[in-house]
């Protein structure tokens, strides 16, 4: 399997990442993408930025193992991982995963396990700033640890 | 000596984002008692529960790791991301 | 739920689409996309093209329903459809399904669900043309009709 | 009259994609018993369990149903897109 990972502050293109994906990854068939765009209205007020933290190095290997576990999984031929950090505003793309196989099931499954994890278990660390001014580190969700269990 | 990294909630819960520490070897058990032994903010952020994951030279150990002298140490709170 | 159906000869923007489903959307937090791309080497000769036969009026009418058997199903927000029929050549784009959800499980088999149906009830025929200058209709997949009956 | 529409494989099978015939109402087996009665070609295309599906004025229908004068019919193969 053809793996890429990127941690970074740019935006990134959908469309020009699919056809490089899809051209690299030959006779794909089946190519499944994942957009995660940051969200304003989660809570009562009105989001006005997230700031996303990450560990250097640590990150993009914690990626990069879980999208090689995968792999052993699901007969994948590419995997593309594309996470954002820094300050994003709502409506911004956070994250980006595709995933290319001759069958789509495999892509799919594949694409939604690495999402599980990717909310679970990849050091990222995200900070609400508010509308109001105010700010606040948000705290792990069990809702997303369930999801990820369901894999094991 | 080790340079210990903080991230995320810990940063504001302890005021610093890293630091450099005197160190003739040990463990990740021995670093998170002598950082609790600092009291107050050090002993409520690291109480043993509240650290998910600890990372040395670049690789997530799980339970007890040794930390040699020189290592980059990085202090997790629970992943919050994606 | 946001709903546009669209079958034709012409290619699709995948950026161009997603970005446009986002916007619609709202607060939508997750997209899930498909892309189905013709494979080249399905069988022991390669492939020259495909060419996609529909029932027009018919087919979108089909796919309408089914996407809105899917709303019933999950909290979708948007969902966009474009497929492509006439001559098409190995590794270019045949299917586009988009799903935007506040929530990535419903976006994620919601997409799936209607890429099952896609594949074994919306009216498309597809006839292969192959590199020796033989040609021939695709038969019927029975792992596709049990894919769909997953749902069921 | 009736317009009858031919799809995929079958347009092959029996060598056109549409044709109008002269119709004074009927049913879906009224429809497929008359075409079968050509023989040959249109018996074998056309015999019971080959045909999955019909279409009357644009909509799929479920067993037997009612074509009125002036309809389009469309004949439909097992489907293979997507």
């Amino acid at each position: 399997m053809r793996l890429s990972v990127t941690v970074s502050a740019d935006v990134f293109d959908l469309g020009q990442e699919e056809a490089r994906l899809a051209a690299e990854a030959g006779d794909a068939g089946a190519v499944v993408a994942f957009v995660g765009r940051v969200r304003g209205q989660d809570g009562p007020v009105a989001l006005a930025s997230l700031f996303l933290e990450h560990y250097p190095g640590v990150t993009e290997s914690e990626i990069a193992r879980i999208a090689r576990e995968a792999a052993t999984r699901w007969p994948l031929l590419a995997c593309r991982v594309v996470h954002r950090v820094g300050h994003l505003r709502p409506g911004e793309g956070i994250v980006l995963v595709l995933m290319a196989s001759s069958h789509r099931q495999a892509a799919f499954q594949a694409a939604e396990y690495l999402m599980d994890y990717l909310k679970t278990q990849a050091p990222f660390w995200k900070r609400e700033c508010f509308a109001d001014g105010s700010e606040r580190w948000v705290e792990a969700k069990t809702s997303d640890d369930d999801a990820c269990r369901r894999w094991s | 000596m080790i340079n210990v990294r903080y991230f995320g909630v810990l940063k504001d819960a302890l005021g610093l984002e890293q630091e450099t520490l005197d160190w003739q070897g040990g463990t990740t058990g021995d670093l998170l008692s002598r950082l609790r032994a600092r009291g107050g903010d050090w002993d409520a952020a690291l109480a043993p529960g509240k650290v998910f994951r600890l990372v040395v030279n670049q690789s997530i150990v799980q339970g007890e790791a040794a930390i040699p002298v020189g290592a980059e140490v990085g202090i997790l709170p629970p992943v919050t991301g994606g």
